[in-house]
C-alpha cells in the first residue's frame, strides 16, 4: 500500500506536467477532470448561447425547464439520449456508426496538451501545437465519412463544403501559428519550457514552452512586433472560426441551402455526439489562440503590476467571479414571481446562487486559490472567445462558398505569407543590421 | 455594374439546357425545405455548386380559389382572397372590393378609403417585414428575423383591434367597411408610425453596410429591365430593376392620388438593390399612413349597396400595387349574384417565373437568396 | 526522463493494426473503405515513429497524410461513381506477378536481416533526446541541409504550378 | 360600347369585322377573330408598345358554340394604357402560343390549359402546373363535377362509394 502512496504523492511537488513526469495516477486524474470540465463546458456553453442569443434578438430563451432554464442543455441531454436512433437504410452501416465517434474523438483528444497552467496539463508534449493541428485536422476525416455514409445528396455536398473549407483554412490557421512559434526563437534567451533548456536559438512547439516564452519575454505574443503579432491573431480568429464550422462560415450546415448538413440523416444519440465535437473544437481552437497570443494562463500585466498586493489582488479574482454570479443568482431570485407555481424554481436558483457562493468562498483559502489562479485566467480568457462566437452568430449573415475559398485563399493566405516572413525579418533584425554593417 | 444581358423572350422561357459534363447532380429542394417559403419545390441540375438550370413545381398549396369563387356570391367570396396572399390579406381585400364596386358602379366614402389606404400600407409594412426577416435568415442573419416579428406584432395588434383577425383579416366590405374605426384607432396608428419609424433605421443598422451581407445580395440575381418587363415582373422587383412604375402612380386606385409619397427604385436588378427597394418602401409607406391618418375625415363608411348583390353583365380588370406586385382581378358577371368566373392575377406566380432566369449560373445559396428576394407566398402562388 | 512502457505490445498492436490497415486496403470492394483502412495503417505507422521518440516526424504524417492526403483522396473518391467500380473485377490477371515480386521483396528484406543483424549494433536512445529531437530535425534542415530543403520546396513548387496549369483549361 | 382612338382606328381600317373595339365601365377592349390573333398580337407589341403582358386567362360558356374566351390582359408601360384582346374559341381548337412574343405567358398559358384544357401550340413545355400530371379534366370548365375526382379517389383507394 505504502508504495502506491507514495507514488501517488511524490508528484504533488514536481513542476511538470504529469505526462512528463511520468505519473500515471495523476495523468489519469487530470484525463477525468478535463473530460469532466469539458462535458461541464459545452453544457454551459449550450445555455449560454441559447440565453445570450436569445437576449440578442429581443426574446428570453429557455425559461421553463428550471429556473431561467438552466437545467435545459440536461433535459436536451436526456432527451438526445432517448430519442430513436436511425440510420438510413441505403446508408454505409459501419462508416456511419463509427463517423461520429471519430469526429469526437479527434475533438477530445487535442486536450491532452492544452496547458491551463505551468503544470495544469495532462502532458506537455515536445510538438505540442502540431500535435493539436493534427489531431483536430482528423475531424473533418470523420465529417467526410458521416457525410458520404448518409448515402444522401445534402449530406454529401454538407461533407464536400466542410472539407473543403477545413482543409483550406488550416493553411490559413499553420501559417498564423509558425508566425507565433517563430516569436518563441530568440536569442540569448534559454529554457523554454520542461526539457527545451539550451535550445533558445530554435524555439518551440511545446504549449507549455509558447506561454513561458511569452512570460521570459515580458510580452503576450498578440502585442510582439506590433503590429504582426496582432495580424497572426486575427488570421487565426478568422481561420478558427471557419475551421469549427461556425456562423458566418457555417456553410456545412447552412440550415437554409443543405437542411442540416453532414449531420442531416444522424439522430439521437449520434447527432449528440455531433453536437458535443463542435463545442469542444470550438473551446479547443479558442485554446490554442489564448495559447498562442494571449498568454495562455497568464494573468494580465504581471511584469506591470507585480509585487505581493497586487498578487492577492489578482489572485483574488476567481472568488470575487463566483460571489458575483452568486448575486446575479441572488437578484434573480428576489425578482422571481411570487406564485406558489415558481416555488421550486424559486428555491433552486437559490441554491444554485448558494452553490456558486460556496464555490466562491472555497476560492479564497489561500491553498486553493494559488492553484487555481492559471486555470481561471486561462478560462476567462478561452470564455471571451466563446462569447465571440456566439455574438458572431447573432450578427452575421452566412458567406456563399465560392466567398469563402476566396476569404481563405486571396486574403488569408497571401497576409499569412507575408507575416511569416516579416516575423522572420523582425526576429533576425540585428544579425541582418550585422550583416548590413559588415558589407557597407 | 455592367449592364445584364437581355435574352429574347422565348430564352427566357424555356430553361437553359446547355451544361459541361454529365457529372451534374439533380437535387430536389423542397417541397419540404425550410427556405423555399412554403411549398415550392425546385429540381436544381448543378454542376458542383453552380446551377445549371432549374424548375419549379408548383401547386401543392392549390385549394381552386378561382372554382371556389364560381360556386359563391360576392360577398361570400370575399374572405377566400385573404387566404390567397395570407401576409397581405388586406391588399388581397382592397383589390377585391374595389374591382366588384367598379363592376356594381358604386364607390366607398371618403372615410372608407382613407381608413383602407392606413389598413393596406400597414399591411404592405408587415409583408415587407415578414419578407426581410425570412430573407435575411435564408442568407443566415437569424437576428432581424425577431427584429421585424416584433414590430410586425404592433401591426397585427392594431388589425386584431379593427377587425378582430390578425392574419386573414377580411377587413373590407364591398362598398366600403363594415365596421368605423374603433375608439383610439387614429392614436395607435399614430403611435405606431412614431414608433417603427427608428426601428427601420435599426434594421438597416444590421444590413445595409454590413459587408457579408453586401457581398451575398450585389450581383446576385440580377435581371435586366428588358427581361423584367418581358418576364411580366412586378413590384419591387421591377422596380429594382429600375423601371420606376407603381400602379398606385400609374394607374391611381382608392385614393392614392391624394397622397404625396416617391417610387423608390434601383438599377442594378440585384438582390441588394431589391433590398433597397423595399426598404425605402418601409419609409414611403410610413409617409402615406401619416398623411392618411392626418387628413382622415369624418363621415360614413359604407355607400349604399343593395343587399343582394347582382352586378350588370359584362367583365372588369381591376389591379392594385399589392406588396409583392401587380395583384389584378378579372370578374365576369352574368347578371346573378355570384360572379361567372373570377380570374386573380397573382404577382407571386408571374414573379416565380423570373426564378430560373436570375439563377442561371448562380450558387446554390445564391437560389436560396434569390428565392427569399421575390417575396414568393405560395398560397398565392398556388391558389 | 520517464522509461517507455510495455514497448512490445505497443509496437506490435501498432504493426498488427498497420498490416491489417494495409491487406484492407487492396482487398476492400469500396473505395472508401480503401481509403479508411489507409487511414488507420497511416496513423499506426505515426505510432509507430512516437515509439522511436521521433514525435515531429508523428505530428507531421498526422497532419500531411491523414488530415491532409487522405482527405483529399475521400474528396475525390466520393465523387467517383462507386457503384460501377464495384461491379468491375478488382484483381486482374498479373495477379502471379504481383505475388512474386511481393515475395522477392520480402525475401531481401528477410536475408538482409538475418545477415545483417550483427551489422548494427543495438543501441539504446540516449535519454533527453526526444525532447530535443524537433529542435534538432529543424537546426539540421535549416542548416546543414538548407539547399536540398530549398531544392524540395522549388520542386513542391514547380509541382503545384504544373498542377493548376494542367486541370485549368483557361488560365 | 363602341371604343375609339387611332390605334382601333387603325386596327379597322386594316381587318375590317375581324376586330371589334369596345369599352365597358371605361376599360377598353378588342374581340379579335381566332385567325388574326397571332398578327395582332405581335403588332401590339411590336408597334403599339404593348410590352408587358400582365395576365392571361379564358372562360368557359358551355352554351355556346364557340365555348371559351380567351383574354389576353396586356399593359404598355410607355402609353400608360391597358387594354384586353379577347378571342372566342371552340372546344379544342388551340391557339398560337404568345410565349416568344412576351416570356411571361409561359405559366399563364401552362394555367390555362391545365384549368380549361385549350393547347397552344408552339409553347416550350406544354404541360399541367398547378394540378399533378395524372389529373383527369379541366377543373375550370362549367360542365366539370366538382366532386369527380374525390368520388373516384376513394372507390379506388378506399373501395367504398363517396358519402358526399
Amino acid at each position: 500500500m505504502q508504495p502506491i502512496i507514495d507514488y501517488i504523492t511524490s508528484y504533488l511537488n514536481s513542476t511538470q506536467t504529469p505526462g512528463a513526469a511520468g505519473n500515471f495516477f495523476w495523468a489519469f486524474v487530470y484525463i477525468l477532470l478535463v473530460f469532466l470540465g469539458l462535458s461541464v463546458a459545452v453544457i454551459a456553453m449550450n445555455w449560454l448561447e441559447r440565453k445570450i442569443l436569445a437576449h440578442m434578438q429581443v426574446r428570453l430563451g429557455p425559461m421553463r425547464v428550471g429556473p431561467h432554464g438552466l437545467l435545459q442543455p440536461i433535459a436536451d441531454a436526456i432527451k438526445l439520449l432517448l430519442k430513436e436512433d436511425i440510420m438510413p437504410a441505403e446508408a454505409d452501416g459501419f462508416v456511419f456508426w463509427i463517423a461520429p465517434f471519430i469526429v469526437v474523438l479527434a475533438a477530445f483528444t487535442v486536450f491532452v496538451v492544452v496547458p491551463f497552467g505551468p503544470t495544469h496539463a495532462i502532458t506537455d508534449m515536445n510538438i505540442g501545437i502540431l500535435f493539436m493541428l493534427g489531431v483536430s485536422s482528423l475531424s473533418v476525416l470523420g465529417i467526410v465519412m458521416a457525410g458520404w455514409a448518409s448515402n444522401s445528396h445534402y449530406p454529401l455536398i454538407g461533407a464536400l463544403r466542410s472539407s473543403a473549407q477545413m482543409v483550406s483554412y488550416e493553411v490559413a490557421m499553420g501559417l498564423a501559428v509558425v508566425s507565433a512559434i517563430l516569436m518563441t526563437s530568440l536569442h540569448g534567451l534559454g529554457l523554454y519550457g520542461a526539457g527545451s533548456a539550451g535550445t533558445g536559438d530554435t524555439g518551440t512547439l511545446s504549449m507549455i514552452g509558447i506561454v513561458a516564452a511569452q512570460q521570459e519575454q515580458h510580452v503576450w505574443f498578440v502585442f510582439k512586433f506590433f503590429p504582426l503579432g496582432l495580424i497572426a491573431f486575427f488570421i487565426f480568429a478568422i481561420a478558427m472560426v471557419a475551421e469549427t464550422n461556425r456562423a458566418p462560415f457555417d456553410l456545412p450546415e447552412a440550415e437554409s441551402e443543405l437542411t442540416a448538413g453532414f449531420h442531416t440523416e444522424y439522430s439521437g444519440f449520434r447527432w449528440s455526439l455531433f453536437f458535443l465535437a463542435e463545442y469542444s473544437a470550438m473551446i479547443a481552437v479558442s485554446s490554442i489562440a489564448v495559447t498562442l497570443w494571449l498568454g495562455g494562463w497568464l494573468r494580465p500585466f504581471p511584469n506591470l503590476l507585480h509585487g505581493s498586493t497586487w498578487d492577492l489582488v489578482f489572485n483574488l479574482f476567481p472568488g470575487i467571479t463566483f460571489l458575483f454570479l452568486a448575486a446575479i443568482c441572488f437578484y434573480s431570485t428576489a425578482r422571481m414571481p411570487k406564485h406558489p407555481y415558481f416555488k421550486i424554481q424559486t428555491m433552486g436558483l437559490a441554491g444554485f446562487g448558494a452553490l456558486l457562493a460556496l464555490i466562491g468562498l472555497v476560492l479564497f483559502v489561500p491553498a486553493v486559490f494559488v492553484r487555481v489562479q492559471d486555470i481561471y485566467w486561462f478560462a476567462i480568457k478561452v470564455a471571451a472567445f466563446m462569447y465571440l462566437y456566439i455574438w458572431y452568430r447573432g450578427t452575421f449573415p452566412r458567406y456563399r462558398f465560392d466567398q469563402l475559398m476566396k476569404v481563405g485563399w486571396k486574403i488569408l493566405l497571401p497576409m499569412g505569407l507575408g507575416l511569416l516572413i516579416l516575423t522572420a525579418v523582425m526576429g533576425m533584425r540585428s544579425e541582418l543590421q550585422h550583416w548590413v554593417a559588415s558589407i557597407l | 455594374m455592367t449592364e445584364p444581358h437581355s435574352l429574347s423572350p422565348l430564352d427566357l422561357a424555356t430553361p437553359d439546357k446547355t451544361f459541361l459534363d454529365a457529372n451534374e447532380l439533380v437535387i430536389n429542394m423542397g417541397p419540404q425545405h425550410p427556405a423555399t417559403h412554403g411549398v415550392l419545390r425546385v429540381i436544381l441540375r448543378l454542376d458542383g455548386e453552380k446551377v445549371m438550370g432549374l424548375e419549379c413545381v408548383i401547386g401543392y398549396l392549390h385549394r381552386g380559389v378561382e372554382k371556389i369563387a364560381e360556386n359563391r356570391t360576392y360577398t361570400m367570396f370575399n374572405p377566400y382572397v385573404d387566404r390567397m396572399d395570407y401576409v397581405a390579406a388586406v391588399s388581397n381585400g382592397l383589390g377585391y372590393c374595389e374591382t366588384v364596386e367598379k363592376l356594381l358602379g358604386v364607390e366607398a366614402p371618403p372615410r372608407a378609403q382613407y381608413i383602407r389606404v392606413i389598413l393596406a400600407e400597414l399591411n404592405r409594412m408587415a409583408s415587407h417585414q415578414l419578407w426581410l426577416g425570412t430573407h435575411a435568415l435564408d442568407i443566415g442573419a437569424i437576428t432581424p428575423l425577431f427584429y421585424t416579428f416584433r414590430d410586425r406584432e404592433e401591426i397585427l395588434k392594431i388589425f386584431e383591434k379593427y377587425c378582430g383577425a390578425r392574419l386573414t383579416t377580411h377587413a373590407f366590405r364591398i362598398g366600403g367597411l363594415q365596421y368605423e374605426a374603433y375608439d383610439g384607432f387614429e392614436k395607435d396608428v399614430k403611435n405606431f408610425v412614431a414608433f417603427v419609424a427608428p426601428k427601420i433605421d435599426e434594421y438597416e443598422e444590421l444590413l445595409t453596410t454590413n459587408r457579408i451581407w453586401v457581398e451575398r445580395t450585389k450581383g446576385v440575381g440580377v435581371i435586366s429591365a428588358k427581361d423584367a418587363i418581358a418576364l411580366g415582373v412586378t413590384g419591387p422587383v421591377l422596380r429594382a430593376s429600375g423601371v420606376k412604375w407603381d400602379l398606385r402612380k400609374a394607374q391611381p386606385y382608392a385614393n392614392y392620388k391624394n397622397f404625396d409619397f416617391e417610387i423608390p427604385t434601383g438599377q442594378n436588378g440585384d438582390t441588394y438593390d431589391r433590398y433597397l427597394v423595399r426598404m425605402a418602401e418601409f419609409r414611403q409607406s410610413l409617409r402615406i399612413i401619416q398623411q392618411a391618418v392626418d387628413g382622415l375625415p369624418e363621415g360614413p363608411v359604407m355607400a349604399k349597396v343593395p343587399k343582394v348583390m347582382k352586378p350588370p353583365v359584362g367583365e372588369v380588370y381591376h389591379s392594385i400595387e399589392a406588396p409583392k406586385g401587380e395583384l389584378g382581378y378579372f370578374i365576369v358577371s352574368d347578371g346573378s349574384t355570384q360572379p361567372y368566373r373570377v380570374r386573380v392575377r397573382p404577382p407571386s406566380l408571374v414573379n416565380l417565373q423570373a426564378l430560373d432566369v436570375m439563377c442561371r449560373g448562380a450558387m446554390v445559396a445564391d437560389v436560396i437568396a434569390v428565392i427569399g428576394t421575390l417575396d414568393i407566398v405560395l398560397g398565392e402562388v398556388d391558389r | 526522463m520517464n522509461p517507455p512502457v510495455a514497448t512490445p505490445f505497443f509496437f506490435y498492436l501498432l504493426a498488427g493494426t498497420m498490416l491489417i490497415g494495409g491487406i484492407l486496403v487492396i482487398t476492400r470492394r469500396n473505395a472508401v473503405h480503401s481509403a479508411l483502412a489507409l487511414i488507420a495503417a497511416l496513423l499506426a505507422q505515426a505510432g509507430l515513429y512516437l515509439m522511436l521518440y521521433a514525435p515531429f516526424v508523428a505530428g507531421v504524417q498526422i497532419i500531411l497524410y491523414a488530415g491532409g492526403i487522405m482527405v483529399l483522396f475521400l474528396f475525390v473518391i466520393m465523387l467517383v461513381n462507386l457503384e460501377r467500380v464495384q461491379k468491375e473485377r478488382q484483381f486482374n490477371k498479373q495477379w502471379l506477378v504481383g505475388i512474386a515480386a511481393a515475395g522477392a521483396l520480402g525475401g531481401l528484406f528477410i536475408t538482409i536481416y538475418t545477415k545483417g543483424k550483427g551489422i548494427f549494433l543495438d543501441r539504446a536512445m540516449p535519454s533527453g533526446l526526444e525532447a530535443e529531437n524537433t529542435q534538432k530535425i529543424s537546426v539540421l534542415l535549416y542548416g546543414q541541409y538548407m539547399f536540398a530543403f530549398e531544392i524540395a520546396s522549388l520542386l513542391l513548387l514547380v509541382a503545384i504550378i504544373g498542377a493548376v496549369v494542367m486541370a485549368k483549361k483557361r488560365i | 360600347m363602341p371604343w375609339d382612338s387611332p390605334m382601333v382606328a387603325k386596327f379597322k381600317r386594316q381587318y375590317g369585322s375581324g376586330v371589334e373595339p369596345l369599352t365597358h365601365l371605361g376599360q377598353n377592349y378588342v374581340v379579335v377573330d381566332r385567325s388574326l390573333i397571332p398578327e395582332i398580337l405581335q403588332i401590339l407589341h411590336n408597334e403599339e408598345q404593348f410590352d408587358y403582358c400582365v395576365d392571361l386567362t379564358a372562360v368557359h360558356y358551355p352554351q355556346r358554340e364557340k365555348q371559351f374566351d380567351v383574354v389576353w390582359v396586356l399593359y404598355s408601360f410607355p402609353r400608360n394604357e391597358r387594354i384586353r384582346v379577347t378571342t372566342r374559341i371552340a372546344d379544342g381548337e388551340t391557339l398560337p402560343s404568345s410565349v416568344p412574343i412576351w416570356a411571361t405567358t409561359n405559366w399563364l398559358e401552362r394555367e390555362v390549359f391545365d384549368m380549361f384544357g385549350i393547347k397552344f401550340d408552339g409553347h416550350p413545355d406544354m404541360k399541367r402546373i398547378l394540378l399533378p400530371d395524372g389529373w383527369k379534366g379541366h377543373p375550370l370548365r362549367k360542365d366539370y363535377g366538382i366532386l369527380q375526382q374525390d368520388n373516384e379517389w376513394v372507390q379506388i383507394n378506399l373501395g367504398i362509394e363517396s358519402g358526399q
